[in-house]
């Protein structure tokens, strides 16, 4: 149940609604930018269920919230942030990479303002940045995927071959093999992040070529939806898709920021906000692996279980040594855990994933 | 019921009116949709009509939105005026920007340090060079081969998307930028000057209001210009004469191609300092529209592009003013843009009330 | 009257086509009713014309270029026939009153001239009850005219009515039986044809007869254009193939072409003219330079103007004005840079119409605004204007008032005075006859040798017209022979 | 290759759609009126479709629903181009932006929401043959009336009375008005029928072949389908083939990427628009060939009398 019947809250249009609380002090206002639909079931949708929730769990008479979806990443981005400050907003949330540059130079020009950056790597007084270990989900689903594969080829549908991607690939290759280390995988990429039909074609290829559980990386259902035609499995990305796909859905991995967002808003409506960089995971509940299958086999959902708990207790790391790619050469040796350094540099497939990393160089 | 009669000649009044009417039935009809969903239709309609015109900074937003459009659609005002369906101006603004961008990562990695102003006209000339070089694929195509260039323009468009994916993925990516898709940011010597301190509006602005007076001048005071709008609607006059029509397509698509290109170098070196994946907001698709309302002439370019950045930034503007969903937004461009399309008839049909019979 | 050949007449613009659209219910009228068979009817629309038994064959043709004959044929007819028998009609229609024509053909690759026969055994086809013609015999060879009129005539006795408009007053004479004179959209008098003159009937259209020709003997001067053995393979797959064609025209002559439409008039004019630059470069030449790979403007630059048969479209743009459209052909108001001055443009526009005796509401007034012999002034006009050391016309009087052809006429001849050189094709001999100083007759693709017009009998120009003449060294016969 | 029939197989349906709403625009196209409007008509179709077969689980209803939101909305553009002689151009844009908006809204409640997958097709017996069977035969039937359509059209244009006059207006609309055909009337029904098709493919786009509403899910398809038209010379049996080669190109890039050729991704993406030049490069050779199956009245007002 992704579907949410109400017009799109926006309780900044009701300016009023601060008016008749004269002790109280005026609520905090916190804009968003969004770069697709809230609509679009994935990334979007994610960042502003975790916007609804945050403010339902700090209260809405302490905080009121802003959103302008499908911004594109461009000179238009500095726009709406300037005019999100302009109407007051105290702190500012980008939700793309794509807005690191315009978020740098209005964060610049107004230090008065917090705004947070979502996946980007540049910080300032007043400007941080957070992101998901969206590759631990992959590890959890890889897995389930694991133990589901009768053909020990999975299938992966890729948007662009950038070290986020990649990392994903991997995990989900290193969680399959954890379990079955005959596992493949094979990857296609669709260069788009949004194309649903496109998306339906890649898995179908993908199927065609003998994998038969998938993950993907772009921002819709279709993949699921063709594995549900297929007769096949895969899973969800970014949000709970369970209800899209019944026969073929192994579990989702979910983002889940809305704690996040609580802790933003605590920061500033405590003044305890300060620059860091957040890479929230399992173990902070923003990543997980929701809703597996009933029909998957019990021994994999322990599995999951456990790792979950490694996870959570820090006693695993998905990357961790001996780590060979898949030209055979070592790329993280015996018993390192990968830095953030070598987790941003990601630029090669593990053992097991066929062909090259379609880079420019 | 209503029946249309044709004017004897177009009406001039109608040629003024015409957008006020338009200007009113969207009003009402926007207002009626924005009532029904129980937004404050006052709020919604000033948000959308007023709001970019408020204050200095707004309207060197709506400036600097315009440039594009503007240069865009002049290129392709002439291209349809002589017949030659460019729809690929989006393709050729990217190229434009890839080589502008190009040079200013050049000039970027030598360390130059010359002043803006005299790079300017390096970057646009490289974005002309560029955008130019497109569209001559099309023209080629279309010349030696007779390939339609509707088909030939669109699928470029795509092409050229692509290969500044593969360049900013690849290698054009900025080394120290954690492999994300984009180069590094261009030194400050290339930028394109700013005409105010603190606003985003350029020296583009007014270079595409001195293209579009150098435009009207090329199409109706030269004789070049009036050759190339003869082989349109009159291809065997334009052999008669002895216009070539091979020149046309040439003329045309360079001169379109090279203004998109301009279009896309101010872009990238003006307010992005940097390529990434996302150079357009489909300027080149949103140019035929303004072409198009602005009656194919240059000038009707330049307000048509400040109306149509009007309707933009107040889509924006409503979403976060008075929390309109992006959607409805869309749908009260697209009512807009068709009662001034539909207006426009009136210009030379007069209405009148019929007896049915 | 059933069986009643009328004609109608009117100098152009007169409203001719425009009433006959009406009768057809191709155009509502404003006020007024229509009787037809003495009761009022209402006739909104050609379907409804068509079940009265109107038949029409439009001045511009309403034909569509890439369907075949058959199809053409068969979008006029409201009978639910299969193609293949309407073919079978054409044929049969077209073998009673001896048109030629070829039912699988596509309409684009017909001349003007074959494009008129499929409108008329279209119109024959529905067995009509009025038969509208508006002028078709501009395009007709004489031959094919007696046909026709035989053809009508033979209509005519069955009882079908017809409409009749034409320009030619010696045919109307010939043909019809009464006569009505429409002036500035008015009826300017009606009148028994066989009883009247050429002279009485166009005083009664323009209220003047028209001027006598003045000829003087011409004054033969330096070789102008010169065609030396022109072979040009064609382009369209039904257009002809131009074999060893040679021509002089001199400083001075007027030199004409007769031959009926399609025989190769359309693929010579644009060798000529530059239209085609495909030539030899020497196979064409001007004053001794070859031209014949130059394109248009080129030639022109070098004095050789061209006035082609298609006025809107090709000698003028349709949507620019009268004063724009002089650039096609004239650049005496450009500046540097190919600067236009548009007063300049304005005054030399005006000048021409005024000098020609254009109808026209200025020199601002868009070129689709003129009727179509207004327009042929205006064109024929700003080439004369332009002072051409040669000047090629393609069918100068097609469709033009009695009283417009006679002063276009004089103009050229007065150019020739000048000494112009001119190349003059025309399927209305007694026009050539009228004007020129040599005749070639071309046919098939070839062209005859020339003879001096006032050799020249229409049974010899007949004879030629299918390709019987003496080749070079016999000896000609019936004539002096004398061909420079 | 070894999976050949599962490329074809893939390569069918994935043509389909683009087939369905090519033939549509090519039913507009023939009457001189080009759409523009094709993508925002196909969201809307696609949307109207998905919530019809949401709520009925019939998908059939579904393309009914998008066929009747296609026809209407292409209603609108006719209206306004054919009676008001508004710009061809500028008016599709304008409908594709109003319909881009429009589906966008209508859609809001149904994002996520998931239909009742039908089971898998397939032709009885000849689905079981080896290699052709999955190849050909185990499609959705709306693959085989897509090409059912195309030999329907164009037997329709080329061997019937209806088809002439339907050529004969988009040809020249002054003769055939002046012949006594209602032009207007004519080029209206086809507008609103080829605007119906569109909205088939919309309503297949969401129904059967993604099968989910998302904003925006077209993604370009209408613009494609745009370029068929003219890519197939306005011949029907040629936008099936269009259709095919994008669709079959684009599955072979996807399909040689899983198969392991390494290109960059961006290079593979760019097979399908290139090759689809190529081949118009090599049709377009003789230029008479276009211009007589081009209607000449494409994109040209006309207005009746004048
Ligand atoms: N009743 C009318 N009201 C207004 N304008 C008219 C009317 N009748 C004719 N005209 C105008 O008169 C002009 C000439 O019309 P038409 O084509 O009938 O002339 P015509 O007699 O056939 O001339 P031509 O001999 O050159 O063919 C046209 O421009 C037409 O618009
Ligand atoms: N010039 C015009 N502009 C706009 N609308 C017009 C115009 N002329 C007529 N109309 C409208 O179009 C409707 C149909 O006109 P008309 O009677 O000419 O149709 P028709 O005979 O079917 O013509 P067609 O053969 O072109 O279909 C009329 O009811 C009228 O309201
Ligand atoms: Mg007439
Ligand atoms: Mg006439």
């Amino acid at each position: 149940g992704c579907s949410k019947k109400e017009a799109p809250p926006a309780p900044a249009a009701q300016p009023e609604a601060a008016a008749p609380a004269p002790a109280k002090p005026a609520p905090l206002k916190a804009g968003f930018i969004y770069v697709g639909p809230v609509g679009d079931a994935g990334w979007t949708f994610a960042h502003d269920k975790g916007r609804r929730e945050a403010v339902e769990k700090v209260g809405a008479d302490k905080v009121t919230t802003t959103f302008v979806e499908k911004v594109p990443e461009g000179p238009d981005a500095e726009r709406v942030l300037r005019d999100l400050v302009a109407q007051g907003n105290k702190v500012i949330f980008a939700t793309s990479f794509g807005f690191m540059d315009a978020i740098v130079k209005v964060a610049k020009d107004n230090p008065d303002v917090y705004f947070e950056h979502a996946t980007g790597y540049k910080t300032s007084d007043n400007l941080r940045v957070y992101e998901a270990k969206f590759y631990e989900g992959a590890y959890l689903a890889g897995i389930v995927a694991g133990k589901m594969t009768k053909t020990n080829v999975l299938g992966f549908v890729g948007s662009f071959p950038i070290p986020e991607v990649l990392r994903n690939i991997n995990a989900f290759t290193l969680g399959a093999q954890s379990v079955n280390p005959k596992i493949k995988t094979k990857v296609v990429w669709v260069s788009a992040w949004f194309d649903p039909p496109k998306e339906t074609e890649a898995a179908q290829s993908l199927f065609n070529g003998g994998a038969d559980v998938l993950l993907q990386n772009t921002d819709s259902s279709a993949v699921l939806q063709a594995a549900e035609r297929n007769g096949k499995y895969a899973f969800g990305w970014d949000s709970d898709m369970s209800a899209v796909a019944p026969k073929a859905h192994l579990g989702s991995c979910a983002l889940d920021w809305s704690g996040y967002y609580v802790k933003t808003f605590n920061d500033v409506l405590n003044k305890t906000w300060k620059p860091e960089v957040t890479k929230w995971g399992v173990k902070e509940g923003t990543v997980d692996l929701v809703k597996v299958a009933e029909f998957a086999p019990a021994e994999a959902k322990a599995k999951v279980e456990e790792a979950r708990q490694g996870l959570k207790a820090g006693t695993l790391a998905v990357f961790t040594g001996p780590i060979v790619d898949n030209t055979g050469k070592e790329v993280l040796a015996k018993g390192v855990v990968a830095d953030e350094a070598w987790k941003g540099a990601v630029n090669f497939y593990v053992k097991g994933v066929e062909g090259k990393v379609p880079a420019g160089k | 019921m209503i029946r249309f009669e044709s004017r004897p000649s177009p009406s001039a009044l109608m040629g003024l009116l015409s957008p006020v009417i338009a200007l009113a039935l969207t009003v009402a009809i926007g207002g009626g949709i924005f009532y029904a969903l129980g937004k404050d239709p006052g709020r919604a309609l000033a948000v959308f009509l007023v709001d970019p015109f408020d204050g200095p900074r707004a309207l060197a937003e709506l400036a600097l939105k315009a440039t594009p459009l503007v240069l865009c659609s002049l290129g392709l005002a002439l291209c349809f005026r002589s017949n030659i369906w460019n729809i690929g101006a989006e393709g050729q603004f990217l190229l434009g920007g890839i080589t502008a961008g190009g040079v200013a990562l050049l000039a970027t990695n030598a360390g130059t340090t010359v002043s803006p102003w005299a790079f300017l006209p390096v970057a646009l000339l490289a974005g002309a060079l560029g955008g130019a070089a497109w569209a001559a694929i099309v023209a080629l195509l279309r010349d030696r081969f007779h390939a339609n260039e509707i088909l030939v323009s669109l699928m470029l468009v795509y092409v050229a998307n692509l290969f500044l994916s593969w360049l900013v993925f690849g290698p054009w990516k900025d080394p120290h930028g954690f492999n994300f898709p984009q180069t590094v940011q261009f030194a400050a010597a290339t930028e394109i000057p700013r005409l105010f301190r603190g606003m985003r509006v350029n020296a583009g602005f007014p270079l595409s209001l001195v293209a579009a007076v150098a435009m009207w001048l090329f199409m109706f005071r030269t004789y070049r210009g009036m050759q190339l709008q003869v082989g349109g609607p009159a291809p065997l006059a334009a052999r008669y004469a002895g216009f070539s029509s091979r020149a046309a397509i040439w003329t045309t698509l360079l001169v379109s191609g090279g203004l998109a290109g301009v279009a896309g170098a101010l872009e990238v070196t003006g307010p992005m300092g940097q390529l990434t994946p996302h150079v357009s907001m489909g300027y080149g698709f949103t140019a035929i529209i303004v072409a198009f309302v602005g009656r194919l002439h240059p000038l009707g370019c330049i307000l048509s592009s400040l109306l149509l950045s009007t309707f933009l930034i107040g889509g924006e503007l409503a979403q976060s003013r008075v929390g309109l969903p992006s959607a409805l937004a869309g749908v009260f461009q697209g009512v807009l843009l068709l009662s001034l399309l539909a207006c426009d008839a009136l210009v030379h049909w007069r209405p009148r009330l019929r007896r049915s019979p | 009257m059933p069986g009643e050949i009328h004609s109608v007449l009117g100098e152009n613009g007169a409203g001719k086509s425009t009433l006959m659209k009406i009768i057809y219910g191709a155009l509502g009228p404003d006020a007024g009713e229509i009787r037809f068979d003495g009761r009022p009817v209402e006739i909104r629309s050609p379907h409804e014309a068509r079940a009265l038994g109107i038949a029409m064959v439009f001045q511009h043709f309403s034909l569509f270029d890439t369907l075949t004959v058959g199809e053409n044929v068969w979008l006029g007819l409201d009978r639910r026939t299969r193609l293949k028998d309407v073919e079978a009609g054409i044929r049969r229609k077209a073998a009673e009153y001896g048109i030629e024509i070829e039912p699988e053909r596509p309409v684009h690759t017909l001349s003007v001239g074959e494009r008129q026969r499929v409108e008329i055994v279209r119109a024959l086809l529905t067995e009509p009850r009025l038969l509208i013609l508006d002028e078709p015999t501009s395009v007709l060879t004489p031959q094919a005219v007696e046909k026709l009129f035989v053809t009508l005539r033979k209509l005519a006795a069955t009882g079908c009515s017809i409409l009749y408009i034409s320009h030619k007053l010696d045919e109307i004479r010939a043909l019809c039986h009464a006569c009505t004179v429409l002036r500035g959209g008015k009826v300017a008098g009606t009148c028994d044809p066989a009883r009247e003159t050429t002279a009485s009937l166009s005083r009664l259209m323009i209220g003047a007869e028209p001027p006598k020709l003045q000829r003087k003997a011409p004054v033969i001067g330096e070789l102008a254009l010169r065609v030396r053995d022109l072979s040009l393979p064609k382009v369209d797959r039904f257009g002809v193939d131009l074999r060893h064609v040679s021509l002089d025209v001199r400083g001075g002559e007027i030199v004409g072409i007769a031959g009926v439409s399609g025989n190769g008039q359309q693929e010579l004019l644009a060798a000529l003219s530059g239209e085609d630059p495909r030539a030899d470069t020497g196979a064409v030449q001007l004053f001794g330079n070859g031209i014949g790979h130059m394109g248009a403007g080129h030639r022109r630059r070098l004095g050789l103007h061209f006035v082609p048969e298609e006025r809107l479209g090709r000698g003028a743009v349709p949507g620019l004005s009268l004063a724009a459209n002089l650039l096609l052909t004239r650049h005496e108001a450009l500046g540097k840079l190919g600067w236009i001055d548009r007063g300049f443009l304005r005054n030399q526009a005006a000048a021409i119409l005024d000098r020609y005796r254009v109808k026209a509401a200025g020199p601002g007034a868009v070129a689709r605004s003129l009727s179509g012999g207004n327009l042929q002034k205006y064109i024929v006009g700003r080439e004369l204007d332009a002072l051409p050391k040669v000047l090629i016309v393609a069918q100068p009087t097609w469709g033009v008032d009695v009283g417009a052809a006679a002063q276009i006429r004089g103009e050229l001849i007065a150019l020739r005075d000048k000494g112009c050189a001119l190349l003059v094709v025309s399927e209305e001999l007694d026009e050539l006859f009228a004007m020129t100083d040599r005749l070639h007759v071309i046919a098939r693709g070839r062209l005859s040798p020339s003879i001096p017009t006032e050799d020249a009998t229409v049974e010899l120009v007949g004879e030629w017209m299918s390709g019987l003449w003496p080749e070079p060294g016999q000896p000609a016969q019936g004539t002096t022979g004398a061909h420079r | 290759m070894n999976g050949l029939d599962l490329l074809v197989a893939a390569t069918l349906s994935a043509g389909t759609p683009l087939a369905i709403a090519g033939l549509g625009l090519l039913v507009n196209e023939r009457v001189g009126v080009i759409n523009l409007g094709a993508e925002g008509l196909m969201l809307v179709s696609a949307v109207s479709g998905f919530a019809v077969a949401l709520h009925t689980g019939s998908e059939w209803l579904g393309f009914g629903a998008g066929a009747l939101a296609g026809a209407a909305l292409s209603l609108v553009l006719g209206w306004l181009v054919i009676w008001l002689n508004t710009n061809q151009y500028a008016t599709g844009l304008a409908v594709s932006l109003f319909g881009s908006g429009l589906s966008a809204f209508a859609g809001i409640p149904l994002v996520g929401r998931q239909l009742q997958t039908g089971s898998r097709h397939g032709v009885p017996l000849l689905a079981d043959l080896p290699f052709v069977g999955p190849a050909l035969f185990r499609q959705h039937p709306m693959v085989y009336l897509a090409i059912a359509l195309a030999g329907a059209m164009a037997l329709v244009y080329y061997r019937t009375r209806l088809g002439l006059v339907v050529r004969a207006v988009g040809e020249s609309p002054v003769s055939a008005h002046a012949l006594g055909y209602p032009v207007r009337r004519i080029r209206l029904a086809a507008v609103v029928l080829g605007g119906a098709l569109c909205g088939v493919a919309g309503a297949y786009l969401s129904v059967v072949y993604t099968p989910l509403w998302v904003e925006g899910m077209v993604a370009g398809r209408g613009w494609i389908a745009l370029a068929l038209t003219v890519f197939a010379t306005w011949r029907p049996a040629r936008v099936l083939l269009g259709a095919y080669l994008f669709g079959g190109v684009t599955m072979l890039q996807l399909h040689l990427q899983a198969g392991g050729v390494q290109l960059p991704a961006q290079f593979m993406a760019m097979l399908p628009y290139l090759s689809t030049v190529v081949v118009l490069v090599l049709i377009s050779r003789n230029p008479l060939w276009i211009r007589l199956n081009m209607p000449a009245s494409l994109g040209k007002p006309f207005v009746p009398g004048a």
